[in-house]
């Protein structure tokens, strides 16, 4: 196609680094400069990058990759420099652009101990490098370089600005995370040496979109098992999934405000958009088999996190444990491997990043006032900070999965797809599954709404009644939140903004076999694992 | 409502269905305005509310008369639509479609101008003959004016998923129409009463924008021609509800009310999304009302699908509906302001879930197998609420739960005659109830509002003196709610007591099966309702007055300095009531059974099943009507009756002498037989403690779970997984730090407090090595000399 | 090593004999007054040990036949460094009495490392020098025969015939190591310097 | 006389001074143990320079003794320093190095 605009990907992801290094080039002490230069880089980026990304996408082929750019990177392996995004990918990255400036804004005049701007705004703009390079990645190292990226800055910021236990939260975060890209990069080798087509000659490549035609052709059944297991290893950990949640609470109980609205945002999409981008699409048959206990993982983690929340003392941790239920949501709907769930999955990440994000900044601005989170010394907010307390309320309604605001169209349609799941997936299993996470929708309802009874109502515990500095709502904190709040009521209400970007897109990376009618089954002569034997009973 | 969306659904379900248009009067068209005016009043009243005059008040006022004037207009446009709806004129539009379906400019034309109105194959059911048969068989010599109802729909695309395109729109017939009117007829005598009810609260503007948010939620519930639009609105209903019970949410006790009312609507709720979502893989995956009632009907849904879904939805009318064993959230929401109750929890909120079953007829009517049957999980369920619920009411000293418990048992009664098939019946009560439901809260509101206090036995009494405007309306809703003739609950009661087709054995009346059981349960209910209002009726209004005071209970509505003598309420509170009692008095009227009045009146009869009931509409079951007898009306008035005298006699008589011995300085009424009679005792706690449920649902199941079982849970993650983890972070420390253990001592211990305080102090430990002593330095040195030089002798 | 001592006694030399005698005694006693240096608790008598010790090096010197070496020993240690390390005592005001805790917390280390560090040096010690006899006394040696060492170049050979080890000391510091000689003055030099400026008041 | 007398009586002066200067807090005292390594070495030396019959091993004993006394001197005045800063000569207490 003529002048698809290649560069414009490649410079949403480098000039937040080009931004942070000239940070650092500036002398400290001049703060000002610095909050300024990291709002301005950002916020250009926003309005220019996601204005320009807004305009030119053609949405009516969304199921394209588009602005592609291809070029020879690490040419020894093969491995090339490729960018390209299509409806499942803009969402996320325009959450990104969007989220970003949000938490300079924010944390204009609420930096955390140790004081220093300088390094933390680099910080935030090297993340964004990471974040976006890993949305627009289309080469398998490439994405792995930048999942990686995102890292350490994250480390840095967590045990440099945490709370006490900053060190043992910074580590687990960061070798659990470790951890399971290890066993990822080792799939994403093996996929390069193993991948050859029907013809037999070996394809040798990184290129996400080759392998997604291959779609695991003539690989062998254990070999497709191990491989997506290690993907699910390593972006399981990252989503998190249920065993491996541990390290979330933490990680966000002892981050600074800005870090767990990051964290909750976009980094723990790096983990289900590598689902839906790469294992799925790759290997739709060893998705097949292992869709079921994914499933599991899911419903367990949704009633799970629920129940987590629910013994919570501490509202940022309880935050977090509702993070571990509705990245459940997220992956219930991935594990239907049909268009409604992942489409549901699409939403509820954008959804889930816009609400816990709001939740996460209320928090740290409560903290900052009250100096403390315990639940139980809380109370009365909407009395001492009406805004911020309506403010609250509103991300805890939109939590829950109320409709007409975004978090419902995350949560129901994931529910719904379970009901039918794709080819040669059990029904009878799934159906248990929506079930219990219709259960988990009351469990949200129950914790949520017992949070905003024991903060927001009621009169003030007596030992703050009389604290002078308990202010309602600044104006950067309006600034920083407005939109937030603006877009999870607009895509409550217009669901389709997002649905239709990301459908074609999600339509195109399933396999035909999975979203087939039952009748057309037989014309596309599909490998056993999708059930076409049983496709009559 | 577009043109491309209706070739869209043209396209997607083939020829449109018979019993609906998309063409229609430009009003029924775009109902979408009736919950839209409200819903920009709410952001208005939020954003600007506090800056005006009157604090947003008279936004919403104006919204919602507004909407009001809305809803008449589509009435009337409605019942012009109704009767003279040609399916030929249809026929052409159709084939008019069709034709230029390819050059769509000229359809557009139609379309904008609205010429093209009936659009509508010529499908005639064969099954039509027999419909119009059946809607005859209840009204005889009627027939000529039967006519098949064509209900006006209008859709937007919403989202998409898959290719699929799933619709937002909106569906008007007789019971959305009907239901229109109620909702913002109520609505607006809410807002007006609460101007002076609730004035000066904290939250004023907050308030009315709630109460506007509510009613656009309402419309638009009831508007809704899809299932998800219709989870939505039910949704956004039940968040309303919740922050209008949790209005005063100082006082925990009121937030926990709103917090209960909320997650028991959830629990239901379950129920709701999976049926819905059933029901949306069963027909074919669509949200579509009228595709998913057809479907049924047409008997494409299997049965069993049909039973299971519709068990599922029960679940949710049990919970929003407050029926039996869901119930418990309806009497404490009453924790909310008095207004709110009476628009919320007695006249529009609750009855969403009989609306719903009135929506999805067609499901329930195959699923339940209403037809020809003498139990259904239906009927059943709504006989045990409304028997239960108003033995409950008699133990209630709080005049707002005896109203709320009476208002359950009344849903029990619509969803009874839902489930015995007497569709037209449930929704007429559902009209009359509102009415008269609404009239006895703000009553009840108005007395409160004078003597800042809802106990009867404490703070009431004699109010008849003080307050006659109050005390007569109060009396006439009484009257309706009882079912004295002529009173509107006396038609619609009787209505539902015909239509069970229980009343076999004198003269039959041909209803959809011999629902006996329920026959029995509604009159029964008919004597409690008696008794229990009378009741209600002494101790507010007869005897002494009680009030001594003292203003702590609950009074949050006491807003101005509060004299000791109670007073008749402003004319704000008083019309309202007086307009009530109205409709209270003549409701019933609109719905004349056959041959009772006869001559040119005739044409008055039946006007609301006439114009209300989707008759012969494909999507809608052909539910026969029982006839009328007179013997049951008056064994049933006279079963009614017999409560309210005996009521009146221990009250006025027995209770009134005693109370006149004790004397004046009387604050307490005498005890009942109740303290005396062991058994009767018994059951007297028994009512006292609701049947346990509270105590079931909040010390075991939620304390259960939010205790115990989550503690549970949280310690798994801390002891098992976490601990896991740090095991294996352990461990790797450790196998890193025993290559030092041969070194050197110090090593060693550091080693094991790394072990020990990974959390605390990881990777600090090397740092020990490094202490800047230069004694140490020196140590190591030789050390590290002697092992070079043992090495450089003994090895090498 | 023991053995062979026996040896040369049973060879009757009575020098010889006399000499070992002695020369155990000294060496005894160095070791004893060493051992008290690093132990003592009293910095003083610390120092009065040390002197013991440097004393016996210097007999060391003289068995050894280095008599110049010897006299620089006792004039240099004994005479100059014994008494700086008294004037440091005084003026840092370590008390002249017994010290509590002259000894940080790493005395089984550093008891550890010396004993491991001699064990080594006397492995290699005795299992390199097994039995070498020190050759006689140099002095006669060198007067009645050409020195057994061939590596002296002539002058130092007819500075040895002398008959005295300090005029040849003499010669091979001034003529031969001139340079590290020049460089040690200087380095004494700066040392002297630099001593007086830190150590000095402001 | 056999030469491992006199290496052997050196190796374990030298020991021992190594001992004293790991374990002595007094900064004095440490000086005085690096005496003894010193005086160690020097009879290393003048005992191998005997053993081939030169005198060049005095020589060294000579450079070493010169050298070890401007090592007392500037020694001494560094403790002395430490002790004007910190009002002691206590080694273990001296831990500018830490990192």
């Amino acid at each position: 196609m003529e002048n698809n605009n290649e560069w414009i990907l490649s410079v949403l992801t480098f000039a937040p680094l080009v931004g942070a290094l000239i940070i650092m080039a500036i002398p400290k002490g001049d703060e000002v400069f610095h909050k300024g230069f990291a709002l301005l880089v950002s916020g250009a980026l926003l309005i220019f990058g996601g204005g320009f990304l807004l305009t030119e996408f053609d949405f009516d082929r969304a199921d394209e990759m588009q602005f592609t750019y291809d070029t020879s990177w690490i040419s020894v392996i093969n491995s090339r420099y490729i960018v390209g995004i299509d409806g499942m990918a803009l969402p996320l990255i325009l959450l990104t652009l969007l989220v970003v400036p949000l938490c300079v804004i924010y944390s204009w005049d609420h930096f955390p101990e140790p004081h220093n701007p300088k390094a933390f705004l680099a910080l935030i703009l090297i993340l964004e490098t990471g974040m976006i390079g890993t949305f627009v990645a289309e080469d398998l190292i490439l994405f792995f370089v930048f999942f990686e990226v995102v890292l350490l800055p994250m480390f840095f910021m967590i045990a440099v600005w945490g709370g006490e236990d900053r060190r043992y939260a910074s580590l687990k975060f960061f070798l659990y995370t470790l951890f399971g890209s290890a066993l990822m990069i080792l799939a994403f080798l093996s996929l390069f040496f193993l991948a050859e087509d029907t013809a037999g000659n070996a394809l040798r490549t990184f290129d996400i979109q080759a392998l997604t035609e291959w779609r695991g052709a003539n690989l062998s059944r254990s070999a497709g098992l191990l491989i997506f297991g290690g993907m699910f290893m390593g972006f399981g950990i990252k989503v998190p999934m249920f065993p491996f949640h541990t390290w979330l609470p933490d990680a966000h109980t002892q981050a600074p405000t800005v870090g767990s609205v990051i964290l909750a945002a976009v980094l723990l999409k790096l983990g289900t958009y590598g689902f839906i981008r790469i294992a799925i699409p790759i290997l739709p048959e060893a998705a097949v088999e292992w869709a079921p206990w994914i499933g599991l993982l899911a419903v367990i983690g949704i009633i799970y996190g629920a129940l987590g929340c629910l013994a919570q003392t501490d509202m940022k941790r309880l935050i977090a444990f509702s993070s571990v239920s509705h990245m459940g949501f997220v992956m219930l709907g991935i594990a239907t491997l049909t268009t409604f769930g992942i489409n549901a999955a699409v939403f509820g990440m954008v959804a889930h990043g816009l609400i816990t994000g709001i939740l996460f900044f209320v928090a740290g601005s409560i903290k900052e006032r009250y100096h403390t989170l315990e639940i139980k010394r809380l109370g009365g907010l909407l009395l001492q900070a009406p805004r911020m307390g309506w403010i609250l309320g509103f991300a805890t309604m939109a939590s829950l999965g109320l409709p007409g605001l975004a978090g419902f169209w995350g949560e129901f349609p994931a529910i719904l797809a379970a009901y039918q799941p794709a080819n040669g997936l059990s029904e009878a299993v799934f159906r248990t599954y929506m079930v219990v996470a219709a259960v988990g929708t009351v469990l949200a309802a129950g914790y949520l709404l017992w949070l905003l009874q024991r903060t927001a109502f009621g009169e003030p515990s007596e030992e703050f009644a009389k604290d002078p500095n308990i202010h309602d709502a600044t104006k950067f904190e309006y600034v920083a939140w407005a939109p937030m709040l603006v877009l999870i009521v607009v895509l409550g209400v217009l669901p389709n903004l997002l649905f239709k970007t990301s459908d074609p897109a999600v339509e195109k990376s399933l396999h035909p076999c999975l979203i087939a009618e039952e009748a057309d089954l037989a014309a596309l002569d599909c490998p056993a694992v999708f059930g076409v034997e049983v496709a009559g009973g | 409502m577009s043109l491309s969306s209706l070739l869209l659904f043209a396209a997607e379900t083939g020829p449109a269905l018979p019993g609906y248009t998309f063409g229609g009067p430009w009003i029924l068209r775009n109902a979408w305005l009736l919950p839209f005016i409200p819903a920009m009043s709410f952001l208005v009243i939020l954003f600007f509310g506090k800056r005006l005059p009157y604090k947003g008040a008279e936004i919403g006022i104006a919204s919602v008369a507004a909407v009001l004037a809305l809803a008449i207009i589509s009435n009337f446009a409605w019942f012009d639509h109704r009767d003279h709806y040609e399916a030929a004129e249809a026929e052409d539009a159709i084939g008019a479609l069709l034709n230029e379906a390819e050059s769509g400019a000229a359809l557009q034309v139609l379309v904008v101008d609205g010429t093209a109105e009936e659009i509508r194959l010529a499908t005639e059911e064969p099954a039509a003959g027999e419909l119009f048969a059946a809607a005859e068989g209840g009204d005889d010599g009627h027939s000529s004016e039967i006519h098949p109802s064509t209900a006006v729909r209008a859709e937007a695309t919403w989202f998409q998923s898959g290719g699929k395109e799933f619709k937002v729109g909106t569906l008007i017939d007789g019971q959305a129409v009907m239901m229109l009117f109620v909702v913002s007829f109520i609505s607006l005598l809410v807002h007006v009463y609460s101007t002076d009810y609730v004035a000066g609260d904290r939250r004023y503007t907050h308030y009315y924008a709630f109460l506007s948010l509510f009613t656009a939620s309402m419309l638009l519930l009831v508007i809704s021609a899809s299932t998800i639009q219709f989870i939505t609105a039910w949704e956004l209903v039940g968040v309303c509800s919740f922050a209008l019970i949790g209005h005063w949410w100082e006082e925990k006790p009121n937030s926990d009310a709103a917090l209960k009312a909320f997650l028991t609507n959830r629990v239901g709720d379950i129920g709701l999304l999976v049926g819905m979502i059933i029901l949306f893989f069963a027909a074919g995956q669509t949200f579509d009302i009228v595709k998913i009632n057809t479907m049924a009907l047409n008997g494409e849904i299997g049965h069993n699908t049909l039973l299971v879904a519709s068990l599922c939805l029960m679940g949710a009318v049990m919970s929003k509906s407050g029926q039996f064993v869901l119930h418990t959230w309806l009497p404490d929401a009453m924790a909310g302001p008095t207004p709110v109750s009476a628009l919320i929890h007695a006249a529009t909120m609750v009855v969403a879930g009989v609306y719903m079953i009135a929506r999805l007829y067609g499901v329930f009517y195959e699923g339940l197998s209403i037809k020809d049957s003498s139990v259904n999980p239906l009927a059943l369920v709504g006989m045990i609420t409304l028997v239960f619920a108003g033995l409950l009411a008699f133990v209630q000293d709080d005049i707002k739960k005896v109203l709320a418990y009476s208002t359950v048992s009344q849903l029990g009664y619509m969803v009874m005659a839902l489930g015995v098939g007497a569709w037209t019946a449930a929704l007429f009560h559902l009209f009359t109830h509102a009415f008269f439901k609404a009239g006895l809260f703000l009553g009840a509101g108005s007395v409160a509002h004078s003597v800042h206090s809802f106990d009867m036995k404490k703070d009431m009494g004699g109010m008849r003196k003080f307050m006659p405007t109050t005390y007569k309306t109060f009396v006439i809703c009484t009257l309706a709610l009882v079912g004295i003739f002529p009173f509107a609950g006396f038609w619609s009661k009787d209505e539902i007591l015909v239509g069970t087709g229980g009343w076999g054995l004198f003269g039959g009346t041909g209803g959809n099966g011999s629902y006996t059981l329920m026959l029995i349960g509604g009159i029964l209910g008919a004597s409690l309702t008696g008794a229990y209002m009378t009741r209600v009726i002494y101790l507010t209004f007869f005897g002494e007055f009680r009030h001594v005071a003292h203003d702590d209970h609950g009074a949050h509505d006491s807003h101005d300095a509060h004299d000791h003598l109670p007073h008749e309420s402003g004319p704000r509170i008083t019309i309202p009531l007086i307009l009530l009692s109205g409709f209270a008095l003549l409701a019933g009227l609109v719905n004349l059974p056959p041959g009772f009045i006869t001559g040119n009146l005739e044409s008055w009869q039946e006007r609301f099943l006439h114009f209300y009931e989707p008759v012969s509409a494909a999507y809608f079951p052909s539910v026969a009507h029982g006839t009328p007898s007179y013997s049951l009306a008056v064994f049933s008035s006279a079963i009614g009756i017999a409560g309210v005298a005996m009521a009146y006699f221990y009250y006025f008589v027995l209770v009134d002498r005693k109370a006149k011995q004790l004397g004046e300085s009387l604050t307490e009424l005498p005890n009942g037989p109740t303290t005396k009679v062991g058994f009767l005792r018994a059951g007297h706690t028994l009512l006292v403690e609701k049947y346990y449920l509270d105590h079931l649902y909040t010390d075991f199941i939620a304390a259960g779970t939010k205790g115990p079982i989550a503690r549970a849970v949280y310690w798994v993650n801390q002891n098992v997984l976490d601990a896991t983890i740090d095991a294996v972070g352990r461990t790797s420390v450790k196998t890193g730090t025993a290559v030092y253990t041969h070194f050197d001592q110090k090593v060693v211990d550091g080693a094991v407090n790394v072990t020990g305080l990974v959390s605390s102090e990881t990777g600090g430990e090397l740092r020990k090595l490094q202490t800047g002593k230069i004694q140490q330095y020196a140590a190591y040195l030789f050390a590290g000399a002697t092992v070079l030089a043992g090495v450089l002798i003994f090895v090498i | 090593m023991i053995a062979a001592l026996f040896a040369q006694i049973s060879t009757g030399d009575d020098l010889y004999v006399a000499q070992n005698i002695f020369w155990w005694f000294i060496a005894i006693l160095m070791v004893i007054a060493a051992i008290k240096v690093v132990t003592t608790d009293n910095i003083v008598h610390a120092a009065l040990y040390l002197v013991i010790v440097l004393a016996g090096v210097a007999a060391q010197f003289i068995f050894l036949g280095a008599e110049f070496a010897a006299a620089t020993q006792v004039l240099v240690y004994i005479g100059a460094i014994v008494v700086l390390l008294l004037f440091g005592i005084m003026l840092t005001r370590g008390s002249l009495g017994d010290e509590e805790l002259t000894d940080n917390e790493q005395r089984g280390m550093g008891a550890l490392v010396g004993l491991m560090l001699f064990a080594v040096m006397a492995f290699a010690l005795v299992d390199g020098f097994e039995d070498v006899v020190l050759p006689e006394d140099t002095r006669n040696l060198v007067e009645v025969q050409a020195p057994i060492d061939t590596t002296l170049d002539d002058d130092t050979f007819i500075n040895v015939t002398r008959g005295s080890d300090t005029a040849a000391i003499g010669d091979a510091i001034f003529e031969k190591y001139i340079v590290p000689f020049e460089a040690v003055s200087v380095l004494l030099l700066a040392a002297l310097i630099g001593a007086i400026v830190i150590a000095r008041k402001e | 006389m056999l030469l491992n007398q006199f290496l052997l009586l050196a190796g374990a002066l030298f020991c021992i001074g190594v001992y004293g200067v790991i374990v002595r807090r007094n900064g004095v005292m440490v000086l005085m143990s690096i005496e003894m390594i010193l005086n160690a070495v020097n009879i290393n030396l003048v005992a191998f320079g005997a053993f081939n019959g030169t005198p060049i091993g005095s020589v060294f004993a000579l450079f070493v003794i010169a050298v070890a006394a401007a090592e007392v001197g500037i020694g001494l005045a560094i403790v002395l320093l430490i002790y004007r800063n910190k009002k002691s000569i206590d080694f273990s207490e001296v831990d500018t190095l830490k990192g």
